[in-house]
């Protein structure tokens, strides 16, 4: 029974750890910031997610277990929203994509060409 | 032989004029000037006091009474009465008695004048306490008080530049010599364990054993030149004339001046009869005896022709005390009492004139002795005491003095010569101040001149008259005074035969004759006299008053220069002095004990251990190179999360926890407030100044790295510690040991704590919540004068 | 920030950290947490509160001016440490008043007391310097 | 969860004893001020009561320390261990002479400024919390005095330093705010480096109470050496910075003359003799050899304090910041007892804190009257004060000839004894700096004295003759609330003048308490 | 296990001051920040590092069964982090406030307090 | 006001779930502390609506956790990838949904599923506008939200 | 134990040094970012994935101490973590609306690498 837990845990944290390595390289490698979050935003949280559901896993105890599906549902709840005030801080601001985004539709509302 | 113990009457001698200064103003306000009458009976009780120990003393009693002050550092007010204080204290309460009744007539309708009655009365109670105090310390404290006072009286006709000057100048000269001499009693007090004169005096030598002689005498010395305005501190006396006239008689002439005189005939028996004392003050005394008289010659103003010889006599007198010869001694005490006298009511008579003339200036008064006939008989009688002339007892002084001189070895010579000269030019000024004003044709002034009041008149007249009757009876005046003071200068009982006619042709009575001769001499040149020196003085061109002025100028723009140095009010420079003396702090007492620490071996740190560092030392370059101010804000993020999880990976789960919180909400907080800032975007160091604080920075931390590296290395003593671990669950309920620590264990150190949250938020509010005032006009001016620094 | 998507999450997400705070204050005696950590996460709720929906529904939210609140806490903060006077022991003796409730044992005691005052220092001084700052934005 | 179950000997970690009710007396000054400061932030905005209730609390602070001194006075050094943990487990307080006098005499200074402050601060000031801050400001003042702990008289260096951060920034002129930056970056450097000090002495002896530490300290057989010799140097510095020691005294004469004078008036009394007060319990009682290893540098320290601030006191033509260097000057003084070390030095360096706190006080709020009556805290500007009052310049006069230690005021006699201690020690020089520093001193209050009081106007006026300069807020001079704090602390300067003995006892003793702190010792941990 | 803690304290101290010796307000903040840090930081290496075993007892205990970590200097940087924090935000909003009255974040540039050109102490009597 | 209920009952099941015990004390304790936190936003959850449907809740939240870890392996992919030919674009997504809660909440979704990232409404509430990191063609990834997500919310919150 | 039981243990004290330190590379990459921005949104995003893998490795820690407490650290983490984000965010738009130089500056260097067609 504690090795399965074992195991587990061990599975859950090294696929979390790759999530969250997978975020940062996105990180590096896309090109804008609106790219970024994307990674960051989804990659990172899941990864640090499961991880901290590893850490349930491995008490083997409903108190800590619920307060770790307590924590992941909160981060669900924030990152997107972090990541929506953060690109949209940004797009107001007038940072602008990459010159790959060939579509911009908040271009015209944003800075109407007048 | 051992002082006798007596009663506290004289202790309450001393305080009374205290209590009659409280009364004073009150008492003006009622009666009006004709309170001097009522006031004038304080003195005059003590004077009745004193008077009572005459006899006792004569026969070399002394007497001590005391009341325990601050016993704990040894100070009593006490008094020691023998013939030199008696004499001191038969003077100030005498004399004191008629300058209250004068200033009753001088002031008449002054809005004041009840204030000045108390200064007076104030300094008359310092100077009793002065001249009977036998506690070194209770002595200063009312040396420096006479001093104290004398500014207030200088000062008090405050709206008038000229007093202001000489008040502040009497104060420095007077209050910085008070220091030399508390630095004296001090040294006498640490090197002796004696802090009465009394038991001084009972072993003359044992200063003089003490090894600290030298310094003692040039301290006690500083203190007394400067307040019996020897040559080159001469110069405040005269100025001190400032003052009315009441004051310049009772302090600068007859009582204040002489408390220098008073101190080194006071401690002539521990100080004096040495070589360093034969030198030094018959050089000083002799010097600001000529130099007085010539200066006084050159006056025309009546009080300061008065002024300036009474420096001459100041220096005559010192001059004399320096002798330790037992003869010249008796003329130093002779002379004394002469001076009071005479000077006293000399004084009187210029201010009575002034009074009713309406000019001081000798030049435009003559022909007076009609219109003030009492006056003029009193400035007669005074002048002929001042110009030793027989019967008067400055006749008596000059005989015995030159008697002394003559005798006084090798240098007796000199020191005669020195006296003849100040003598004549002595009578020169005597007579020009008595004689002057009152013969000769009769000039008109813009006051026309008549005879004062009683109260004006009261003291030339007693005064003069006791000068001509203690010449008279000059036999008892020997016996009753100056025998019993000689006593208190020799330190032992002696007996003196004074008396008035010469009994044979002596060389003491031709010096006289060369005296007067040579006086009537330069009399009758007296104007050309007063026009050569007038040209020297003006050759010469500076002197120490000027000096003073020098002085005082120059030592604030000094001040104002070190201090613009010191306090450059640039930020960055106070940052950079304060943290060059945090590195030397750090790094200099470890070099200096040598405690720097054994060579560490490589820590075993995990992978992910050191990943934590990397990231904090990225962090902190992230910070410092950082660009803009935003760059720097994210960047210190960093290194914060770092130094969380540096806490973590050590078992501080609340550390990090706090930390994690205080850092991001560090950073928030940053945000906020800079979403209103527009900065400079770089550092602008230059080169250097980046090395030079560099250096300093390195410095810094370099230090304490090794000190703290050293105390890791030493065994450390976990006793608190364990003894939380104890019993954190036994007694105080409590798992989580650190909080236990926060809430019991260490609670007031939260209580603390919190109260600072609490006044941070509060700080924060009033700095936001309260709307700056507009500023001033000369804050705009200054404004932009730092905008043009900038 | 006026944007639905925050305002119309912001408040729950408050309404969650505090509740969280609280649970942190209160089991800070045994694990890690406590007052302060507590005031700081209740604290950090009221700004993402007042940065959603504006300071003034947060200063009509919390009644109080948060620096009364803040000096409400100090002053029992203080006042926890007097009770051991009457058990003539020293200033800031514990005092523990154990009872149970059901199966879950219930202990109140001077600490908790003053812990509960620097939750309220924290929260209220802390919120109290950001929605000043937050104001000053808005204006 | 309750640790009921298990059996545990409570008397080997608390003090079991029953507590004499007076014995509290030992924090009721930090009770007093905590609640009353907390309850004045409850009631901020009623700006009316806020006066009554903090002058109230201030008043029962008096009384307060008063007891504790009678108590300490009669019962010898008080200690109580707070949560009754056994020291050096839990924090001690312990009150010997010194603690209670310093702490009776602040507490005095800060009721007269409370009385004072009803007329100066408005009541923007009252709203934003003039009378919490000052409450708090004693919190710090009397904990630091009275605890015997090192990290906890950390703990109370910072409630101070932040309260008068409140109070200086209070009003917001724009000077108030570039004097604060200097101070508060400054003063900050300071207290971060007591701390680091702190920190590394319990690296050194894992402890921080003060008599553990002193135990240890006398303990070890070179007490000098090793790091401990830097550690000592660092609590210099961060003392020698709180004492506005010279040359790292720049936050004092940059921000003094910046706030609501009566502000400064509290500041000038109390936070530099904190530091006083720091560095003679540190330097004196726990690390007695670094301080005699280090004697000549404190020695060079005062000298150069003594001098830099008697002449920067003469360079000055604005009144506050005139005092403001007097402040530094009287901080040389007590250095320079702290730097011969012997009971009389340091009997004498406390005197001297307890007249400084008084007579520094009572200068400012002097110079605030001068303002009122003037028009100006400027030299240049003021004028015919003599004329206006001349009770008013009485008091000047007495607390100038004071702070220059003229007889027969209470500078007088702590300057006597500090020479006296040079010269036993053979520090002519030390003497020498004091006694000048006292004539320049002179020179700069009579110069005030000079222009302020007996010239007939401001600057120009013609000789002879008085020019009434439109006294601004005359009206405020009306009413007992400015005159009773000033004729308050004038009286105690005079009384201590004229009636040395008590406070010479006093200081003797508390000197005494440091220098051999068997006493001390004893209070702490019983007789061992 | 401290040495290489003690290293990095070395250069929190070091980058601190570097950054308080700016003219630039802000940046002396961020160096008063890092100060902090440094200074908490060193408190805790001086109770000597013991890792990750934190001073928590666990619940069917009442001493902890294995050495824990020093608990007293973790109690007191916890004070010392609450209050640098607290002079944190303080000094923060007072380099705030005197930019918007003064002008300037250059610190050399504050000269109100003691001007520039300061008037000369007055002569005469 | 059934609402305001069950959120309370939420934060109290929520309590109960991070102190780790569900004895009624505790439930209890923290149904009242939940009523705390909803007194402190009153004045916020006027417009709350309540679920009607908790399963099709539930399945919301499966569909929504799939889309997540979804998501996360296309980011994957795409960041490993070694060279990455991507074509980015910001979409207006016509809404159809229009009370807050109900936009929140799709645009929360939108974010945390496959390669898009909602950057903003439109002031008149009409249209979303999405950060997509990869549209070839706009259309399909707007048909894909209609029919992933909107639906699923209009269903559960009507 | 039985060899199953061993290799269990075994594998998961590889899996978490496995897991640290693949979270501390992804420390330094995030660092880079900061680093190098370009812009204050990016190092923001960066800033918010540091916490967001600082979560994890918290976690991490948890299991490897087997310190469950620490689940509360992560979930307070997230929570300020979050709240950092948000007061970035308010920042650039406050500061991009009201024309900061050094937001604008950086703006500028958008839209150039935008016209550059990077
Ligand atoms: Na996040
Ligand atoms: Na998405």
């Amino acid at each position: 029974m504690i090795a399965v837990v074992d195991i587990i845990t061990g599975v859950m944290l090294v696929v979390g750890a790759l999530f969250a390595f997978v975020a940062s390289l996105g990180l590096i490698r896309l090109k804008d910031v609106y790219m970024r979050m994307h990674a960051a935003s989804k990659a990172g949280t899941l990864g640090s997610g499961l991880m901290l559901l590893a850490l349930a896993v491995y008490a083997l105890d409903l108190a800590v277990a619920t307060r770790a599906i307590a924590g992941v549902v909160f981060f669900l709840l924030t990152a997107p929203i972090a990541a929506h005030l953060l690109a949209k801080a940004a797009y107001a601001a007038g940072y602008r994509p990459c010159a790959d985004t060939k579509k911009d539709a908040l271009e015209e509302v944003v800075r109407p060409k007048s | 032989m051992t002082p006798a113990v007596i009663d506290d009457t004289t202790l309450l001698a001393v305080l009374a004029p205290f209590a009659a200064a409280v009364v004073a103003p009150t008492l003006t306000r009622w009666l009006k000037h004709n309170a001097a009458w009522v006031l004038a009976i304080v003195p005059a009780l003590v004077f009745f006091h004193f008077a009572g120990f005459v006899l006792p003393v004569s026969e070399g009693k002394t007497f001590v009474a005391a009341k325990a002050w601050a016993p704990s550092y040894g100070v009593n007010f006490s008094v020691y009465v023998d013939g030199l204080s008696t004499l001191f204290a038969l003077l100030i309460s005498g004399i004191g008695t008629f300058i209250i009744l004068y200033a009753g007539g001088y002031l008449k309708g002054h809005p004041q004048q009840g204030r000045f009655f108390s200064f007076l009365f104030l300094f008359m109670g310092a100077m009793l306490g002065l001249v009977l105090g036998n506690n070194l310390i209770s002595l200063f404290i009312f040396w420096e008080l006479t001093s104290v006072t004398s500014f207030l009286l200088i000062g008090f006709d405050h709206l008038r530049e000229a007093s202001r000057r000489a008040a502040i100048q009497a104060l420095v000269v007077t209050g910085g010599g008070g220091l030399f001499l508390l630095a004296g009693f001090i040294l006498i007090i640490s090197a002796t364990g004696e802090i009465e004169m009394s038991t001084l005096l009972a072993s003359p030598d044992i200063i003089k054993d003490s090894g600290l002689y030298l310094p003692i005498l040039l301290l006690v010395l500083g203190g007394a030149f400067t307040k019996s305005a020897q040559f080159p501190f001469h110069f405040w006396l005269p100025n001190a004339m400032e003052a009315p006239t009441p004051v310049s008689a009772f302090l600068h002439s007859a009582t204040m001046v002489k408390a220098g005189v008073y101190l080194l005939m006071r401690m002539h028996p521990l100080l004096g009869d040495t070589v360093l004392w034969m030198t030094i003050l018959p050089l000083f005394g002799g010097i600001t005896l000529i130099v007085g008289t010539l200066l006084a010659v050159r006056q025309t103003d009546l009080k300061l022709m008065l002024a300036y010889t009474t420096v001459a006599s100041l220096g005559l007198l010192v001059m004399l005390t320096g002798t330790s010869h037992e003869k010249a001694l008796e003329g130093a005490v002779l002379y004394l009492l002469a001076h009071s006298l005479f000077k006293g009511a000399l004084f009187m008579v210029a201010g009575t004139i002034d009074h009713e003339a309406g000019t001081r200036d000798v030049t435009k008064l003559g022909g007076l002795r009609s219109a003030m006939p009492v006056t003029f008989v009193a400035a007669c009688l005074a002048g002929l005491s001042m110009a030793g002339l027989p019967p008067f007892i400055g006749f008596v002084a000059k005989e015995v003095l030159y008697y002394g001189t003559w005798g006084w070895f090798e240098f007796g010579l000199i020191l005669t010569v020195t006296a003849v000269v100040g003598n004549a030019l002595m009578l020169v000024i005597g007579a020009a101040v008595a004689v002057k004003p009152f013969f000769g044709p009769r000039i008109e002034t813009l006051k026309h001149a008549h005879e004062g009041p009683v109260l004006l008149i009261a003291g030339p007249v007693v005064l003069s008259m006791t000068g001509l009757a203690l010449g008279l009876l000059a036999h008892t005046t020997g016996v009753l005074f100056v025998g019993p003071t000689l006593s208190s200068l020799v330190g032992s009982f002696t007996q003196v035969d004074v008396h008035l006619w010469p009994t044979k042709i002596n060389a003491p009575l031709i010096l006289s004759l060369i005296t007067i001769g040579t006086g009537i001499a330069l009399f009758t040149q007296l104007d050309r006299l007063r026009a050569t020196i007038a040209h020297v003085l003006q050759v010469i061109g500076w002197g120490p008053d000027k000096g003073f002025d020098q002085f005082v100028s120059g030592i604030v723009r000094f001040s104002s220069r070190l201090t613009r140095f010191v306090q450059a009010g640039s930020m960055q420079t106070y940052m950079i002095i304060t943290f060059i003396f945090v590195g030397l702090t750090v790094l200099v007492p470890g070099y200096l004990a040598n405690s720097w620490p054994a060579m560490p071996k490589v820590p075993d740190y995990r992978f992910y251990e050191w990943g934590i560092f990397v990231i904090a030392v990225l962090g902190l370059i992230a910070v410092l190179v950082s660009k803009t101010r935003l760059t720097a804000i994210v960047s210190l993020g960093i290194q914060g999360f770092a130094v969380a999880l540096i806490f973590m990976m050590f078992g501080a789960p609340d550390l990090s926890f706090t930390q994690f919180m205080v850092e991001t909400l560090s950073v928030v907080i940053l945000a906020l407030v800079m979403t209103r800032l527009d900065l400079l975007p770089q550092d602008h160091r230059s080169t250097g100044s980046a090395v030079f604080t560099g250096l300093i920075a390195i410095s810094v931390g370099l230090g304490l790295s090794l000190t703290l590296l050293a105390i890791t290395q030493q065994p450390f003593d976990t006793r608190l510690s364990d003894f939380f671990t104890e019993y954190s669950r036994a007694i105080a309920h409590g798992r989580n040991i650190v909080n236990v620590i926060l809430v019991d264990f260490r609670g007031f150190d939260t209580l603390g704590e919190i109260a600072v949250v609490a006044l941070a938020g509060l700080c924060v509010l009033a700095l936001i919540r309260v709307k700056t005032k507009p500023e001033k006009s000369e804050d705009n001016a200054r404004q932009t004068q730092s905008a043009e620094a900038g | 920030m006026r944007t639905i998507i925050f305002r119309t999450i912001a408040p729950y997400l408050s309404a969650l950290m505090v509740l969280f705070s609280v649970f942190v204050l209160l089991r800070g005696h045994n694990e890690p947490g406590g007052g302060f950590i507590g005031g700081l996460i209740a604290a950090s709720a009221l700004a993402i509160f007042g940065i959603a929906c504006g300071v003034a529904s947060v200063r009509r939210a919390i009644v109080f001016h948060p620096m009364a609140i803040s000096a409400f806490g100090l002053f029992i903060g203080a006042l926890a440490g007097i009770p051991s006077f009457f058990f003539s022991q020293t200033f800031m003796t514990s005092q523990w008043l154990i009872f149970h409730l059901g199966d879950v044992e219930v202990a109140l005691s001077t600490p908790l007391v003053f812990d509960i005052g620097v939750y309220l220092v924290v929260v209220g001084s802390i919120s109290s310097i950001a929605l000043a700052l937050e104001e000053r934005e808005a204006d | 969860m309750a640790g009921s179950s298990v059996s545990v000997d409570y008397s080997v970690a608390m003090a079991t004893a029953p507590v004499a009710a007076a014995d509290w007396l030992v924090v009721a000054p930090s009770l007093i001020t905590i609640l009353g400061g907390a309850l004045c932030l409850m009631l901020r905005k009623n700006t009316d009561l806020q006066p009554k209730l903090g002058v109230g609390f201030l008043a029962l602070l008096v009384i307060a320390n008063f007891g504790l001194l009678i108590r300490v006075l009669d019962h010898g050094v008080v200690t109580m261990v707070m949560g009754s943990w056994l020291p050096p487990f839990g924090i001690a307080f312990t009150v010997d002479a010194l603690s209670a006098t310093l702490s009776l005499i602040g507490s005095i200074v800060a009721f007269c400024a409370g009385i004072y402050a009803t007329v100066t601060v408005d009541s923007t000031g009252r709203r934003y919390g003039f009378y919490p801050f000052l409450l708090l400001l004693m919190t710090g003042v009397c904990g630091a005095f009275l605890t015997g702990d090192i990290f906890n008289l950390y703990v109370w260096f910072e409630v101070l330093l932040i309260a008068s951060y409140g109070l200086l920034v209070l009003g917001n002129d724009r000077i108030q705010l570039d004097g604060a930056v200097k101070y508060g970056v400054l003063n900050l450097i300071g207290t971060n480096l007591f701390l680091i000090a702190t920190g590394l002495l319990y690296g050194i002896f894992g402890t921080l109470n003060m008599a553990d530490i002193a135990i240890k300290v006398a303990a070890l057989e070179n007490p000098a050496s090793g790091t401990l010799a830097t550690v000592a140097a660092l609590y210099f510095l961060a003392f020698a910075m709180k004492a506005a020691a010279f040359p790292v005294n720049f936050w004092l004469p940059a921000s003094y003359h910046t706030p609501n004078v009566v502000v400064s008036a509290v500041f000038a009394g109390l936070l530099t003799k904190v530091g006083v007060y720091a560095l003679i319990r540190v330097f004196v009682m726990l690390l007695p050899a670094s301080r005699g290893y280090m004697a000549d540098v404190i020695a060079l320290v005062a000298i150069a304090t003594l001098l830099t601030g008697a002449l920067g006191a003469l360079a000055q033509s604005e009144m506050r910041r005139l005092l403001g260097y007097l402040v530094i000057a009287g901080i040389g003084s007590m250095l320079a007892g702290v730097a011969v070390g012997t009971t009389l030095a340091i009997s004498g360096a406390i005197f001297y804190a307890v007249h400084s706190i008084i007579v520094m006080t009572a200068l400012y709020m002097a110079s605030g009257i001068m303002n009122l009556m003037g028009g100006s805290y400027n030299l240049r500007e003021l004028g015919g004060l003599y004329q206006r009052s001349a009770v008013f310049g009485g008091i000047f006069l007495i607390l100038g000839f004071a702070v220059s230690g003229l007889p027969p005021f209470s500078g007088f006699w702590p300057k006597i004894m500090l020479v006296d201690a040079a010269f036993e020690d053979g520090r002519s020089w030390l003497a020498a700096a004091i006694l000048f520093s006292g004539f320049l001193t002179t020179l700069a209050i009579g110069r005030v004295w000079v222009y302020a009081f007996w010239r007939g106007g401001p600057e120009g006026t013609p000789d002879g003759q008085t020019v009434v300069v439109s006294g601004s807020e005359t009206a405020q001079l009306t009413g007992a609330s400015v005159w009773l704090p000033l004729g308050i602390l004038t009286a105690l300067v005079v009384y201590f003048g004229l009636q040395p003995e008590w406070m010479l006892q006093l200081s003797t003793r508390g000197a005494s308490g440091v220098v051999e702190p068997l006493g001390y010792l004893r209070s702490v941990f019983g007789d061992q | 296990m401290e040495t290489g803690v003690v290293i990095l304290i070395g250069l929190f101290f070091s980058v601190a001051v570097y950054l308080m010796l700016s003219k630039q307000l802000v940046r002396m903040l961020l160096g008063i920040a890092i100060l902090g840090n440094a200074v908490n930081l060193l408190i805790f290496t001086n109770g000597r590092l013991t890792r990750e075993v934190p001073p928590l007892i666990p619940s069917d205990l009442y001493t902890p069964d294995v050495a824990i970590a020093n608990p007293l200097p973790q109690a007191l940087v916890l004070t010392a982090i609450v209050i640098s924090f607290s002079f944190f935000a303080f000094l923060l909003v007072l380099a705030f406030r005197a930019y918007q009255e003064l002008g300037a974040d250059d610190v050399n540039q504050m000269r109100i307090a003691e001007p520039e050109h300061d008037q000369t102490p007055p002569q005469g009597y | 006001m059934t609402g305001l209920f069950l959120i309370n009952i939420l934060l109290a099941i929520t309590w109960a779930a991070i102190t780790g015990s569900f004895s009624e004390i505790n439930l209890v304790f923290g149904f009242v502390l939940g009523t705390m936190g909803l007194y402190l936003i009153r004045e916020q959850v006027g417009t709350v609506a309540y679920f009607s449907r908790f399963g099709k809740a539930i399945g919301l939240a499966l569909v929504f956790i799939s889309e997540l870890i979804l998501s996360a392996w296309r980011v994957a992919l795409i960041v490993i990838r070694p060279k990455m030919d991507l074509e980015p674009g910001i979409i207006a997504y016509p809404l159809t949904v229009d009370r807050d809660f109900e936009i929140t909440m799709l645009a929360n979704l939108i974010t945390l599923t496959p390669g898009t990232l909602s950057v903003d409404v439109s002031e008149d509430r009409k249209t979303l506008y999405v950060h997509c990191i990869d549209v070839p063609d706009p259309q399909a990834t707007i048909d894909d939200i209609k029919n992933a997500f909107e639906r699923k919310i209009l269903e559960v919150f009507r | 134990m039985s060899p199953f039981e061993f290799f269990a243990s075994e594998f998961l004290d590889w899996a978490v040094n496995f897991a640290l330190g693949i979270l501390s590379i992804s420390f330094v990459m995030i660092v880079y970012r900061i680093f190098k921005g370009p812009g204050l949104p990016d190092r923001v995003v960066a800033l918010d994935a540091l916490v967001t893998v600082g979560i994890g490795f918290i976690a991490a820690i948890g299991v490897n101490t087997g310190y469950y407490l620490y689940i509360d650290i992560a979930i307070t983490l997230g929570l300020v973590g979050f709240l950092a984000t948000v007061a970035f965010a308010r920042f650039v738009l406050n500061r991009g609306l009201a024309g900061d130089e050094t937001i604008m500056a950086e703006v500028e260097e958008s839209i150039a690498r935008r016209e550059a067609g990077q």
